[in-house]
């Protein structure tokens, strides 16, 4: 009975506020002792409010100084507010609401006519129906008494993770778009949507009201839709559209539960629809635009088409703003949808989901496809413990959310600097990486190694991940198959992640070594550390600590041991069957056939036509 | 620590390598392998993999193509190993001798230790060949200029072991203790 | 596979899965081979310049007999009964009939090893052992008929060098007979082992056209239905009197081979016996007289297909040119044909299952 | 005394090894190595001389043959199975970053078949610590111990057991990853020497590992019966393609599997 002492579940409620407050009081000393002290609401509003200052600030005066200090305040902010655990709220006020009703108007004149500058009928027929919808529910819906803002525990870690995160993928978009063929005002422009995109995402974090979440939902996609097209390219403006179409999709659906809500008697406040004022059809419709945005399987292709816009979008779609949406809705609604029918539906579509695309990035041959596939895996398994609704996977759904937004981060930024240095998109252009930079390839396998590997952080979601189904499986048969699919999954992407390593090293010439700019190194820095910072803490206190604590004190003894102790053995050329020929490098990729992936791809499509039809029938019964 | 030393001798693993053979000796190899004459009751494994040998088992005269690859593997194979030579063509040429594309016999190029006489050598010959060289490499390996311990001798030399260090290092060892 | 670039394995020259020195560089994609680079002269000694220049015309068939270690006796054979018909002899029904047994008893052991080596290469290491088990009968009786076991040096000009008495023939005959049953066993395990089957049956497809056009010879292209066997062609031994028949089957993979190789074991331990059993009386060697003079070809049935040899002398003790064509050389395109488009991990098997012999292709 | 096990873990190991291969010696009527022959090959690759590709290849393997021990431990003194499967993952994977470390072909294949490997494997053995959570309500082999064996109830995912017996302790017809007549023992290729004792070592860890499962599944009863059927099948076996015993996997082991879970919970 050596281990048993130690369970899992007695700690990890303990876990978050440690993490926050040793993260915090060790930093805050430093950086944001001021940021620290000062009341929450006015914190709040400066991480609210700042990217838009930043924004503008440095369309006017681009000066990297002053924008890397803001940054610097703004990830310190966001951590600040992580340590609080009083809660906040902003109550609904006339003049907010009229504001918020003119913006969602002229929202969605402006789609209307970016569909029809294009002549994309899709976009202006979507957006046509959303006027429709919006103007009735203005017309129909009253106010009410309620919350226009509302920190809620989900709301302090996707600050921590759009401020921390975000402020060093933007730190890094400034080094990076300095290269990229375009005029400086384009490039000035970049880092300013990137900054209103934090800002836009700071705010639909706090919204309760769902007109205003719905105008923060469509401007992430307005967002979205200009950074994927920021290269004016033939390809990028198509994904561009795609993505954009896809995701008025998800806006429709949210307009679709507003007025569902009208016609039962509910109020316009999300934590009213939770708390049971909504029937089940409304929060299923909420689920469909969370499925979208989080490019669960039928939709995953805006997500994959998003790859054409330079380097640091996708870093920022992928982790630190965008797809996090769709998490954090699925916490939102997961206490009022969890156990139903529909609940195991949509559990056994994510975990297909997550099956096929860890499976389907098998195939890729960029760095960012691979990287995009893991991205939906890992969404659907965020989506699926949050899905799961028990506190223990509610905790685990947030902390996957933030390893995942360092680790993949890290791994966008690093096919960044790739791109930037070597000028290679494609993998089997990467060989021999390791030797022209060893310090930024070894954070690469750190990232994917964190991904996947106890005991870094991402580990723990897929184990808890797999605790949490078993606890539901007795009496729910397809329980089974969401469990078999997430196992799978698991397994599959450790091969996706790892067959990436073969490249890496594989060379026969040691290739020139290249240094990397303070530009970029630094914000790789901070995300590396940030990530095994994080892992650390959240062992310490964490089940059978002293196991992963030997784990992690080898893993550091091995890579000190490979950097300062060269060991003093002779050095062998490899074996290569007694002669001495040149090899050719490349990586393995798997496949079942075009077939069998048709075929899945039409069984997700009729998964959601069933999904719909099941909550519109429970919906109508209700 | 004398038993642990002798247990190393009852772990031969061979790499064969053809270097121009007609076969008749590669398929005696096979034979002794198999079960009527199983080598592998002393040990013997063929690992095909020179890093892991200790026994270099080469068939043939050594023709010209082949010898940039014999020696190659002679040096893949770490210390302590031993050489053996299997049939006559392989020590002297044999019936190739003097064939204008033939080196005559492997030890122009590698140092052989044993010699199998025959044209083939049977298995036992092969058996017996093996025991002779298991004697020897017992002898190498007491003479062996030792690898240094794991970390132990890293901040001697700094980076890593040249080979003087280490015949040096031998030859003061083998002043202390008297022969 | 949106990928082109291709992953290069090499195969030799030193391989565990070789017994001889090759060098084949495979281009594989995700562990299919889609081209083969071959390199097949490691093992070149220059033994037919040697033939005529170094040796005298009655030390070659020694020399030749070194030409590979497998098949031996037929080059030796073929040597000698290319000079005898230089020199206008010819053989007396008991010799005939013993070398007839040396070749098939050769043939037998030479099958049996290719089946076993394949089966190493396949991952079956039980099915090795036994086979080499088994096949240690054929040695011993090689032993007891010739006094070696391998290089054995029985065909001299004029005859052979070792007869043959009752009491050895008897042990042929029942020996063999305890062969065939064991064989019989094998045969059976080819048709229920799953897992061979999965790796014998449609692997390494050599097609009847390609067999045709690619040159195959021997039990390869037997497997792939295409009749040819120089024992039913020509009348150098007297086949047709102790039950030849020509083996084939039609799908062409290393089970077919396989198939073959077994089928064929069979028929030579029926003919051996039978030449044991109806052995003419006579001498074993006849005397020769003078020094070849003239040209002659010889054919014969190899293990491996047919083996070819030119003897041209004009009356000196040092022959004027001495060409070997061996079974080998002949099936390497084909056997470079079905390596395109297996997977890697097959070609080892595949590989033995053609069995080929370097020291035969480069002389 | 399970303490005992987990220290001297290559020991048992050893001696496991030792008596597999002359029993398996004996099924090919020879007569086979001593019982002590991994000992005799252990001792004589410290004394050979040892040479390295580079430092993080050599140890990489000393990573991976710490983990190993850490699962072994973690899974005979009462841990969490899934910690253990996990942990032996990790292992799985250093030793596969090894492989790749180095511009050696073979050693690529290899640590693609690792990667293959494990693809095969883990999914079963994930489902059967499930299934053991679902019989006895606990993650701790301990505690799956005291409920007892799990013949009756667990049958398919024996068998789905006794493949990844195979797999892992490298006995055909699953042997893809050391496949020594394609690739000269995979991601082995390139140690030597003091180092490759570290591998042959993992090894033995390897069998205790997988067969602390077998125990935990049916007690000694059935490791003493995996054992005989585990060597007689590879005795019986010729070793099917990576891409043959994936498929085998994936359309056997997993839905027995998936059967006898499903059968569990229903």
């Amino acid at each position: 009975m050596l281990l048993a002492n130690l369970r899992w579940g007695k700690n990890v409620e303990k876990m978050r506020p440690i993490i926050a407050g040793v993260f915090t009081k060790s930093i805050s000393i430093f950086v944001i002792k001021e940021c620290y002290t000062v009341s929450m609401q006015t914190l709040l509003f400066f991480l609210i409010l700042s990217p838009w200052i930043m924004a503008v600030g440095y369309l006017v005066v681009p000066n990297r100084g002053v924008l890397y200090g803001a940054l610097a305040l703004l990830g310190a902010g966001g951590l600040a507010l992580f340590d609080t655990t009083t809660s906040w709220q902003l109550s609904i006020n006339e003049t907010i609401v009229y504001l918020i009703a003119f913006l969602d108007a002229l929202l969605l004149g402006y789609f209307v006519w970016v569909g029809y500058r294009v002549r994309h009928w899709g976009v202006v027929a979507l957006a046509a129906v959303q006027i429709v919808m919006f103007v009735l529910i203005e017309v129909l819906l009253g106010h009410g008494e309620g919350a226009l803002l509302l920190l809620r525990e989900a709301s302090q870690w996707m600050l921590l993770i759009i401020n921390g995160v975000g402020a060093l993928i933007v730190a890094f978009a400034v080094v990076y778009i300095e290269a990229e063929a375009v005029d400086a005002v384009q490039k000035r422009r970049f880092v300013a949507y990137l900054l209103a995109f934090m800002g836009v995402m700071n705010l639909l974090v706090l919204a309760n009201e769902v007109m205003l979440f719905f105008l923060l939902f469509e401007l992430t996609t307005l967002a979205s839709f200009v950074l994927i097209g920021f290269r004016d390219e033939e390809e990028a403006r198509a994904n561009a559209l795609r993505a954009l179409w896809m995701n008025q999709l998800g806006g429709v659906a949210i307009l679709g539960a507003v007025l569902v809500a009208y016609a039962q008697g509910a109020s316009r406040y999300i934590d009213g629809w939770v708390a049971g004022e909504a029937s089940l059809l409304v929060v299923a419709l909420m689920m469909v635009a969370a499925l979208i945005k989080g490019a669960t399987m039928p939709f995953d292709r805006w997500l994959l088409g998003a790859m054409v816009a330079p380097t640091p979008v996708s870093a920022m779609l992928h982790s630190a703003t965008m797809v996090k949406i769709a998490p954090f809705m699925v916490l939102l609604f997961a206490p009022a949808f969890s156990h139903t029918a529909l609940g195991g539906m949509m559990l056994l579509m994510l975990g297909f989901s997550m099956a096929f695309a860890s499976y389907r990035g098998l195939q890729e041959a960029t760095l960012k496809g691979v990287l995009g596939y893991s991205t939906i895996a890992l969404l659907a398994l965020m989506m699926l413990l949050a899905l799961i609704d028990t506190p223990q996977s509610r905790t685990m759904a947030l902390v996957l959310m933030l390893f995942h937004a360092m680790g993949k981060a890290l791994l966008f930024l690093i096919a960044g600097v790739i791109e930037r240095t070597l000028h290679a998109k494609r993998l089997d252009a990467m060989q021999g990486l390791f030797s022209a930079m060893p310090w930024v390839m070894l954070g690469a396998v750190g990232a994917l190694m964190s991904l996947t590997l106890p005991p870094f952080g991402a580990f723990w979601a897929k184990y808890s991940a797999i605790v949490a189904l078993a606890g539901r499986i007795d009496g729910a048969a397809y329980m089974v198959l969401v469990l078999a699919s997430v196992i799978i999954a698991s397994a599959l992407l450790v091969l996706l992640y790892f067959k990436l390593l073969s490249l890496f090293f594989a060379t026969q010439n040691p290739t020139q070594r290249i240094t990397l700019s303070w530009g970029y190194s630094v914000p790789l820095m901070f995300l590396a550390a940030g990530a095994l910072m994080a892992s650390v803490l959240y062992l310490a206190w964490g089940a059978y600590a002293y196991v992963a604590w030997g784990l992690l004190a080898l893993l550091v003894v091995l890579l000190l041991l490979v950097a300062w102790l060269r060991l003093g053995f002779d050095r062998a050329t490899v074996y290569g069957c007694g002669e001495r020929t040149s090899v050719t490098w490349s990586q393995n990729f798997y496949s079942f056939g075009v077939d069998i992936e048709r075929s899945f791809t039409w069984l997700f499509g009729a998964m959601f036509v069933a999904f719909l039809v099941m909550a519109t029938l429970l919906g109508v019964s209700l | 620590m004398k038993w642990f030393r002798q247990w190393a001798q009852k772990s031969p693993w061979i790499l064969h390598y053809n270097a121009g053979s007609c076969n008749g000796c590669d398929i005696e190899i096979l034979a002794a392998l198999g079960p009527d004459y199983d080598l592998e009751r002393f040990g013997v494994l063929n690992r095909g993999n020179p890093k892991q040998s200790d026994i270099f088992l080469v068939t043939g005269p050594v023709t010209y193509r082949s010898r940039e690859r014999l020696v190659e593997l002679y040096t893949q194979i770490p210390e302590p190993k031993v050489v053996v030579a299997m049939g006559a063509c392989t020590a002297t040429g044999g019936v190739f001798r003097g064939m204008y594309n033939v080196e005559d016999g492997i030890d122009t190029y590698i140092p052989v230790d044993v010699y199998i006489p025959g044209c083939a050598p049977s298995p036992q010959l092969l058996i017996d060949g093996m025991a002779k060289a298991l004697e020897i490499w017992v002898q190498k390996s007491r003479d062996i200029e030792k690898p240094h311990r794991l970390f132990g001798g890293i901040r001697k030399t700094l980076h890593y072991l040249d080979r003087r260090t280490m015949a040096q290092t031998l030859a003061q060892s083998k002043e202390k203790e008297p022969q | 596979m949106s990928d082109t670039k291709t992953v290069q394995i090499p195969l030799g020259s030193q391989h565990i899965a070789l017994l001889e020195p090759v060098a084949f560089t495979f281009q594989t994609q995700n562990e299919r081979i889609i081209a083969v680079d071959a390199d097949v002269g490691f093992v070149h000694r220059g033994v037919e310049r040697a033939c005529a220049s170094t040796f005298t015309f009655d030390q070659v068939a020694t020399v030749v007999a070194r030409v590979c270690g497998l098949c031996a006796i037929t080059h030796s054979t073929s040597y000698v009964l290319a000079v005898e018909e230089l020199l206008g002899v010819s053989m007396t029904p008991r010799i005939a009939y013993l070398r007839m047994l040396m070749v098939e008893l050769d043939r037998i052991h030479s099958h049996m090893l290719c089946l076993a080596h394949t089966a190493e290469n396949a991952g079956f290491e039980a099915l090795f052992m036994q086979i080499m088990h088994e096949r240690e009968i054929v040695m011993r009786l090689q032993e007891s008929i010739t006094g070696n076991r391998v290089q054995f040096d029985y065909v001299t000009i004029g005859g052979v060098n070792r007869d043959i008495d009752a009491m050895v023939a008897a042990h042929v005959d029942s020996e063999l007979s305890r062969l065939r049953e064991k064989i019989e066993h094998l045969y059976g395990l080819f048709d229920t082992n799953i897992t061979l089957s999965r790796r014998y049956q449609g692997i390494g497809v050599l097609s009847l056209e390609d067999a045709m056009k690619l040159n195959a010879l021997g039990p390869i292209a037997r497997a792939s239905g295409l009749a040819i066997d120089v024992r039913s062609q020509t009348s150098t031994f007297p086949y047709h009197e102790v039950g030849y028949a020509i083996q084939t089957h039609t799908a062409g993979d290393i089970d077919a081979r396989n198939r073959v190789r077994l089928a064929e074991i069979f028929n030579s331990i029926e003919m051996s016996q039978n030449i044991v059993r109806n052995i003419p009386e006579g001498e074993i060697i006849q005397k020769v007289r003078g020094k070849p003079n003239g040209q002659a070809i010889v054919r014969i049935e190899a293990p491996r297909g047919e083996i070819f040899y030119l003897v041209r002398g004009s009356g000196n003790k040092i022959l004027d040119r001495v060409r070997i064509k061996t079974p080998t050389f002949s099936t390497i395109p084909a056997m470079i044909r079905t390596f395109e488009g297996s997977m890697y991990a097959d070609a080892p098997a595949i590989l033995a299952s053609f069995d080929p012999c370097m020291s035969c292709t480069a002389k | 005394m399970m303490v005992w096990i987990v220290l001297l873990a290559p020991l048992w190991g050893g001696f496991i090894l030792g008596a597999e291969r002359k029993i398996r010696a004996h099924m090919q009527h020879r007569m086979g190595p001593p019982l002590l022959q991994p000992f005799y090959d252990m001792a004589k690759l410290m004394q050979k001389r040892t040479t390295i590709i580079h430092s993080g290849h050599a140890l990489l393997a000393l990573g991976y043959f710490v983990t190993l021990w850490i699962a072994v431990g973690v899974v005979l003194l009462d841990g969490n199975v899934l910690w253990a499967i996990f942990i032996h993952l990790l292992a799985s994977v250093l030793l596969v970053t090894a492989g790749f470390s180095v511009p050696s072909i073979f050693s690529h294949v290899g640590a693609n078949r690792e990667l293959l490997a494990i693809v095969s494997y883990e999914p079963i053995l994930l489902l059967l610590g499930v299934a053991w959570y679902v019989s006895s309500g606990s993650w701790e082999s301990g505690a799956i111990a005291l409920g007892g064996t799990y013949w009756t109830s667990m049958p398919l995912l024996g068998v789905a057991l006794l493949m990844v017996v195979l797999l892992k302790t490298g006995k055909s017809p699953f042997d893809m990853a050391h496949a020594h007549q394609e690739i000269v023992g995979g991601v082995e290729v390139e140690y030597s020497g003091i180092f490759y004792e570290v591998l042959y070592m993992a090894r033995f860890l390897e069998y205790i590992f997988i067969y602390a499962f077998v125990f935990l599944w049916g007690g000694v009863v059935a490791v003493a019966l995996f054992f005989v059927l585990a060597n007689l099948i590879d005795n019986a076996t010729a070793r099917l393609t990576p891409a043959q015993t994936v498929r085998w996997f994936y359309a056997l082991g997993l839905p027995l599997a998936l059967l006898n879970l499903l059968g569990l919970v229903a």
